[in-house]
């Protein structure tokens, strides 16, 4: 079972980036569990999602505490938010920022880093700092736990606002290809 | 004495001012073809609906036949005709002063008094007219044909004595006919068993008990339905102030704005009259309830009524109207107007319900408090579509009584001070004044 | 002894309409109505045209036989009341019968006002109050050349259109400056009194008469300002005055019996109707007397359904001044406040005049209601305008077209407030 | 071919909502069920559902709407939680009586106050005593099947009453999971042809008193009145076996064989068990599973079906073990004790022997009942197993989160 947090803050789409990659890893043939952490839905405000997935069934629909994953979509929040909390070790981080490496400071528990502009990518492609689409097609390049092509899918089949479905896979490929990784066990 | 007499009845949103009926009358009465020498006569106005009529009533106790010095007008027992004596007549137009319908004045030639005599019981302007503007009844007509329509409630229901809901149910479901759903929430018309006691039911057409709260929901949810199956099924509520004032405003509130076919029939009888006369946002200021007591400390309520009727006419209706069963041909033309309404959307009629038993007068003055309280203005009879747009009084009333004179024909008022007489006078010269002010002129 | 529920003292409009009345609520309680002269009842406003010739004598009856059989009512056609005793409730009528009632109508009518004027007593002259007169004033007429009237009101003038179409030559003298000035304004009043004029009958206004005499078939007036009158007739219209002489000391008395608006007297079982009272004035807030036919009709309709105990008779509206009145084929009507200038200044006038016809119409507003109307020869239904001024009815948008088309407009405006 | 998708617990009661092809849907927002208010209007704007939809003012309206389409002859749903259900509940304790089918979702919500908008089996679990048939889901997909089997649950002849489809706020609200939606046609042939008012109806053409006054001291009020309340009984009662027909029907249709009433689970050599209901379910199978991976003896006990009690099938699994901990979402106040856990108390009075049993309420306001609460549980009732005598009062599980 691997385990994703996702962190955000409202507005970002951090709910529906773990409904589109629950759909996309779906696809794939994976069994998958995702929920939201739940709040009121103010703007700017600190969120969370939780996804699961396995090649078994999933039973338990509860939080996720110790994380395999932690995909960060808004570059500020890592300095208020502990976005590590319960990472086992063997960690993977997605985060959203323009740092390079070097800036970063990377706790011991993560092994795998993948950043990548997405707010300059959602500016330049859909207008608006809205980072979920771009942070997917970073998490696929970092990970390669989903096919790009299964998110498009998964985009597709929600109702994005806007109709900017072409915008986000636009925003994600551009991710896909912009995301830089970083495996810190061959360093 | 008390006999019903036919008489010409004009329905003036029919007439579309073709003269027929003029020039009818005319060639049978004077053997020309002009409309002014017809016996009755259409002026018509700037206004599509307004039209000016000059026709005799046949008026049950005819000042005409009254002021005559000459014996030369009489009104036939039998008939009901009132018809002149030419011949007796001296050209004095002391009955053309009686008069306030125009129906009858002077021949120009002759200097004769000249007026309609329904053509000896076949009158030909009725005939001659092709809209159906002009029909022959008879005041008892009315009522023959209310009286002949299916009373849909069965006889036997314990009502109270003198009971004004009563008289206004029977009536209304006779008009509102068979092809109906009823609902009667807890009140009155429900307390005394009009949908049915331990396994009998008191009607002919399908009813329910609603709750208190949700009349106008429940009816709404049988409409939809049954416009969904395209059976075109009417919808009566016969609710009272408490389900429809109070706790089930709501639910009125939410169906009048959603415009759902409803025919909706408030029967306000100022209280909880059913439950030992407990106070309701419609009880007015002053009156005693059994929760609103007379002592040292109080003298009855303390708050204006709740003014429903003209809330509802801000809240999407079709139809609104009051009513009081004191002018039952007021009350049946609006509820005609209810049914037609009723197709696009609500209608509502608040109708003013004394109550002998929780006000405390008796049985027998059911009507005369009836009458003065329209007399007074406490209980003004107006009518609002939105298709006119406008609001119209049916009764007006110019020189309205002091509200005092109906305040004392009732028990429930018997401790006012003169202080609260004032206060009910002033509130019921500020609510007309409102009403005037929603008047298109 | 006789006993009834209702008395019904008097046979006139009032009386007979307040059979109806009582009628209304109270099918069966017996009523007794007296009445004076013998005769099936009649209304004296028909007597000028009896002396006319218009009005056979015989076919003057109000009401026949069916009408009092339907309703029930013993009619004592010539049993006057000679006495009211109103602390014991019984009448004393002349015939020496008694009569115990538990409820009375008082409506007696008036009789003839005759001024006082020196050697008048001696004079052979006549009234017009009743039959009688009338049938005395119209054998006198056939042997007569010429006759004086005093007095140009209703009455007088009436006589005078009577007279001068029997072909005397008559002349009437009238104290005040116009003929008919209860009724009419100075301009409507100059056009009647024309009228008159055109057709020979002398009418002499602002006249006072000093004194009467007679002798050899011929009666005499010398007038204050010098002029002598003489004529083979005299008659004396100068008015009448309520009936009340059978009254106790009990009953409320000013020039006539004052009642409140349901025609009750200050004694609990004793209402009054028609000419006999003083009641209120629609207008203003004083007691006035009322000899008015329309009024005297609505007055025995409101008396005996008070009489019945009817709770829902609507109290009378105050007496207004109105009448009909017909010149040599012209038709005046005369409705309400008709004088805006006397003491009535913040009523408005509309007018219009026609100079080269007998045609004349005013409407008299304060502010939009209607308070009078005068019409000579205008087509208006005097109905229609008298409802508009008892409801007050605001006619602000209509005014223009009440002044131009009466009778369109008062139609339009009274059929709107129809059901 | 079946549709699959990937949603949350109120898409996917909206997709049985579909597929049940209502009459009449009517339905008031409020967290967490707002989504499935959404879901429902979007889906009556596509056509997917081709119901009535009626926008109305409040809860109250909701539901009093509905018995008056259903007293007609509608199909209807609707769905509501928490302060919205306490608002409707005047016409919600008069649906069973009324003997009307309506099938309405509870997305349960926990109590106030304190103000509270997030999930807990409170409001349900408050009016479980009015005659409503309540089943809770664990999952996803069982929330689209059991809204729509509630349907024929509920309009069965024998049963005539109305259905709660209880999920539980956030966990399965929110959370997202594969499903499968069923072919319209397959689901057409489950629910047979549709006949609503069979019973009771407001029509002209079959004039009836729906409602009269019954009752009084005397004459033939009192039995009448008995008579319609064993009947609601009698349905009620009758409704067991049509919840276990009807899954089994489904099961046969769908391939999906959800327990109607009573899910054992690991229970056949089970020493002791865990009691659960609703969504909590997942993380304490697994919790199971762990625990028996270390020789624990444990089962667990699921109750679908709350209400009508199901008492032969629970005393059939009660009776297999030796010790129980039940964990409710909700408190029982008089009793100091969760719900469930005090009508398991009941039910243990039919058997002859005492098991002993504790109450542990968790899971409330929002807050997560994770493999680790289950845990400790296992610990507890374990150690009761093993004769360490029961706390007398509730364990809160969330207490120190």
């Amino acid at each position: 079972m691997y385990e994703i947090r996702f962190h955000g803050r409202g507005g970002q789409g951090a709910v529906l980036a773990s409904k589109i990659l629950a759909k996309a890893l779906a696809d794939e043939g994976k069994f998958v569990k995702a929920t939201p952490a739940f709040g009121f839905e103010r703007r700017g405000a600190p969120v969370a999602a939780f996804l699961r997935f396995d090649d078994k069934e999933i039973r338990q629909f509860t939080n996720i505490y110790s994380p395999n994953c932690v995909i960060c979509l808004d570059p500020t929040l890592p300095r208020t938010v502990d976005i590590f909390s319960g990472v086992p070790g063997d960690g993977v981080w997605v985060q959203c920022t323009k740092k390079s490496f070097e800036a970063l400071s990377i706790p011991k528990v993560i092994k795998k880093v993948g950043i990548c502009d997405g707010f300059r990518i959602a500016l330049d492609v859909i207008g608006r700092p809205i980072t979920n689409s771009v942070m997917l097609g970073a998490f696929a390049k970092t990970t390669g736990l989903v096919s790009l092509d299964s998110l498009f899918k998964a985009m597709k089949s929600v109702a994005f606002r806007d109709a900017a479905l072409e915008k986000n896979m636009e925003a994600a490929a551009r991710a896909f290809d912009e995301t830089r990784s970083l495996d810190l066990s061959e360093v | 004495m008390g006999k019903a007499y036919y008489t010409i009845a004009i329905q003036p949103e029919k007439c579309n001012g073709c003269n027929d009926c003029m020039v009818a009358c005319a060639q049978k009465k004077e053997g020309t073809t002009n409309p002014s020498d017809a016996r009755l006569s259409i002026e018509l106005g700037e206004e599509a609906l307004a039209k000016g009529f000059a026709l005799c009533r046949q008026c049950a106790m005819p000042q005409c036949v009254m002021v005559c010095p000459s014996g030369a007008l009489r009104k036939d027992e039998e008939t009901g005709i009132v018809s002149v004596d030419e011949t007796e007549c001296v050209g004095c137009r002391l009955c053309t002063l009686a008069c306030a319908y125009a129906g009858i004045a002077l021949h120009p030639k002759k200097q004769k008094a000249v007026k309609c005599d329904l053509c000896g019981g076949d009158p030909t302007c009725v005939k001659s007219c092709k809209t159906g503007a002009l029909s022959l009844v008879t005041a008892g007509d009315l009522y023959r044909r209310w009286g002949d329509l299916e009373d849909l409630f069965v006889p036997g229901m314990s009502f109270c004595l003198g009971c004004n809901s009563e008289l206004i149910v029977r009536h209304t479901l006779r008009r509102v006919g068979s092809n109906t759903v009823v609902a009667t929430p807890p009140g009155c018309v429900a307390g005394v068993g009009a949908v049915g006691v331990n396994g009998f039911t008191a009607t002919k057409v399908p009813v329910f008990h609603p709750l208190l709260t949700n009349t106008a929901s429940m009816l709404a949810g049988i409409k939809r339905y049954y416009n969904r199956i395209g059976r075109e099924v009417t919808m009566l509520a016969l609710a009272g102030d408490g389900g429809t004032a109070d706790v089930g405003f709501q639910s009125l509130s939410g169906a009048a704005e959603r415009g759902e076919q409803i025919i909706y029939i408030c029967l306000d009888n100022e209280g909880y009259m059913n439950t030992g006369a407990q106070r309701s946002s419609t009880t007015p200021f002053g009156a005693w309830t059994s929760t609103t007591p007379v002592g040292e400390a109080l003298k009855g309520k303390t708050r204006d009524a709740k003014p429903l009727p003209v809330i509802m006419v801000m809240h999407n209706c079709e139809y609104v109207a009051t009513a009081c069963s004191a002018f039952m041909e007021d009350y049946y033309q609006k509820l005609e107007k209810a049914i037609e309404a009723s197709k696009k959307g609500m209608a509502y009629i608040h109708v003013f319900s004394p109550c002998p038993t929780g006000w405390r007068f008796l049985p027998s003055k059911l009507i005369e408090v009836g009458r003065k309280a329209v007399a007074s203005n406490m209980v003004p009879l107006w009518e609002y579509s939105r298709e006119g747009e406008s609001l119209r009084f049916t009764q007006p009333v110019d020189n309205p009584i002091p509200v005092e004179d109906y305040l004392f024909l009732i028990g429930k008022y018997r401790h006012l001070s003169r202080e609260q007489i004032e206060h009910i006078q002033d509130m019921v010269n500020e609510r007309i004044r409102i009403l005037k002010a929603l008047v298109k002129e | 002894m006789i006993n009834t529920k209702y008395l019904l003292i008097g046979s006139g409009h009032a009386a007979l309409s307040a059979i109806d009345g009582i009628r209304m609520q109270d099918e069966n309680g017996p009523i007794l109505m007296t009445g004076a002269e013998g005769r099936s009842p009649y209304s004296p406003t028909i007597l000028p045209y009896v002396i006319a010739g218009r009005k056979d004598p015989s076919k003057t009856q109000l009401k026949d036989e069916a009408f009092f059989k339907t309703r029930k009512v013993i009619f004592m056609e010539k049993d006057p009341v000679k006495v009211l005793n109103s602390v014991m409730s019984r009448a004393y009528l002349e015939s020496g019968k008694e009569v115990s009632y538990e409820k009375v109508l008082v409506a007696t009518g008036a009789v003839p006002q005759v001024p006082s004027i020196p050697g008048l007593d001696d004079c052979p002259y006549e009234v017009l109050r009743t039959m009688e007169d009338a049938l005395k004033i119209r054998e006198k007429a056939k042997k007569a050349q010429s006759a004086i009237i005093v007095g140009a009101g209703l009455i007088g003038m009436h006589l005078a259109e009577a007279l001068s179409s029997l072909g005397l030559k008559v002349t009437v003298v009238e104290a005040l400056p116009h003929v008919l000035g209860t009724y009419f304004d100075e301009v409507s009043s100059q056009m009647i009194r024309q009228s008159f004029e055109e057709r020979g009958v002398k009418i002499l206004t602002g006249c006072l008469i000093s004194k009467a005499a007679s002798g050899d078939g011929v009666c005499a007036l010398s007038l204050q300002n010098g002029i002598d009158l003489s004529a083979n007739m005299l008659i004396i219209a100068t008015g009448v005055r309520p009936r009340t002489d059978i009254l106790d000391e009990y009953v409320k008395k000013d020039k006539g019996i004052l009642v409140d608006n349901f025609m009750k007297t200050n004694v609990p079982n004793i209402w009054a109707a028609g000419d006999v009272v003083q009641c209120k004035d629609f207008f203003e807030d004083r007691m006035v007397l009322n000899g008015i036919l329309p009024n005297a009709v609505q007055q025995g309709i409101i008396a005996g359904r008070s009489m019945a105990n009817d709770n829902n008779v609507k109290p009378f509206r105050g007496s207004i001044a109105m009448n009909t009145f017909s010149f040599f084929g012209n038709k005046a009507l005369s409705i309400g406040q008709v004088n805006g200038s006397d003491n009535n200044s913040d009523l408005k006038e509309d007018i219009i005049l026609s100079s080269s016809s007998v045609r004349y119409q005013k409407i008299l507003y304060k502010e939009d209601i209607i308070r009078g109307v005068i019409s000579i020869n205008t087509q208006l239904d005097p109905g229609v305008f008298l409802r508009l001024i008892i409801d007050q009815i605001s006619v602000h948008e209509q005014k223009n077209l009440l002044g131009a088309s009466s009778l369109k407009a008062g139609r339009l405006i009274m059929s709107a407030r129809w059901r | 071919m079946p549709m699959s998708i990937v949603c949350d617990g109120n898409e996917a009661a909206a997709w049985g909502v579909a597929r049940a092809k209502p009459d009449m849907v009517a339905v008031y927002p409020i967290t967490p069920q707002s989504s499935l208010a959404e879901y429902i209007s979007q889906f009556v704007a596509d056509g997917i559902i081709q119901a009535d939809l009626m926008d109305v003012e409040g809860e109250h309206t909701v539901l009093s709407v509905l018995q008056g389409a259903c007293l007609a002859g509608a199909r209807t749903f609707t769905a509501t939680c928490g302060q919205g259900l306490a608002f409707m509940f005047e016409p919600y304790f008069r649906t069973p009586p009324l003997r009307l089918p309506i099938v309405m979702s509870i997305v349960t919500r926990d109590g106030i106050t304190p103000q509270c908008v997030w999930g807990g089996q409170q409001d349900a679990m408050t009016v479980k005593e009015v005659g409503w048939i309540q089943m809770y889901c664990e999952d996803v997909q069982e929330v689209m099947d059991t809204v729509i089997m509630a349907f024929k649950i509920a309009e069965h002849p024998d049963v005539m009453l109305p259905v709660n489809v209880c999920h539980d706020g956030n966990y399965l609200s929110y959370g997202v999971s594969k499903a499968e939606v069923p072919d319209q046609e397959d689901v057409d042939a489950f629910l047979g042809r549709k006949n609503t008012n069979w019973h009771v109806a407001l029509d002209p053409e079959r004039p009836m008193a729906v409602d009269p006054l019954t009752g009084g001291a005397g004459g033939a009020g009192p039995s009448m009145f008995v008579r319609y309340r064993k009947g609601l009984c009698k349905g009620m009662q009758n409704a067991l076996r049509v919840i276990t027909d009807v899954h089994a029907d489904w099961a046969r249709r769908f391939g999906r064989p959800w327990a109607p009433l009573v899910e054992e689970y690991r229970l056949e050599d089970a020493e002791y068990a865990i009691v659960t209901i609703g969504s909590m379910t997942g993380a304490a199978k697994d919790a199971v599973d762990e625990a028996r991976g270390k020789g624990k003896r444990v089962g667990l006990i699921k109750f679908k079906t709350f209400r009508p009690f199901p008492l032969k099938a629970a005393l059939s699994s009660l009776s297999k073990v030796k010790a129980l901990g039940v964990v409710d979402r909700a408190v029982n106040f008089g009793w100091n004790c969760g719900p469930l856990y005090q009508e398991i108390l009941a039910a243990l009075y039919h058997l002859r022997e005492c098991i002993p049993a504790i109450s542990f309420i968790g899971g409330l306001a929002g807050s997560d009942l994770t493999v680790d609460k289950f845990n400790m549980v296992i610990e507890e009732t374990e150690a009761v197993y093993r004769g360490k005598p029961g706390p007398t009062e509730p364990i809160w599980l969330n207490e120190k989160d």
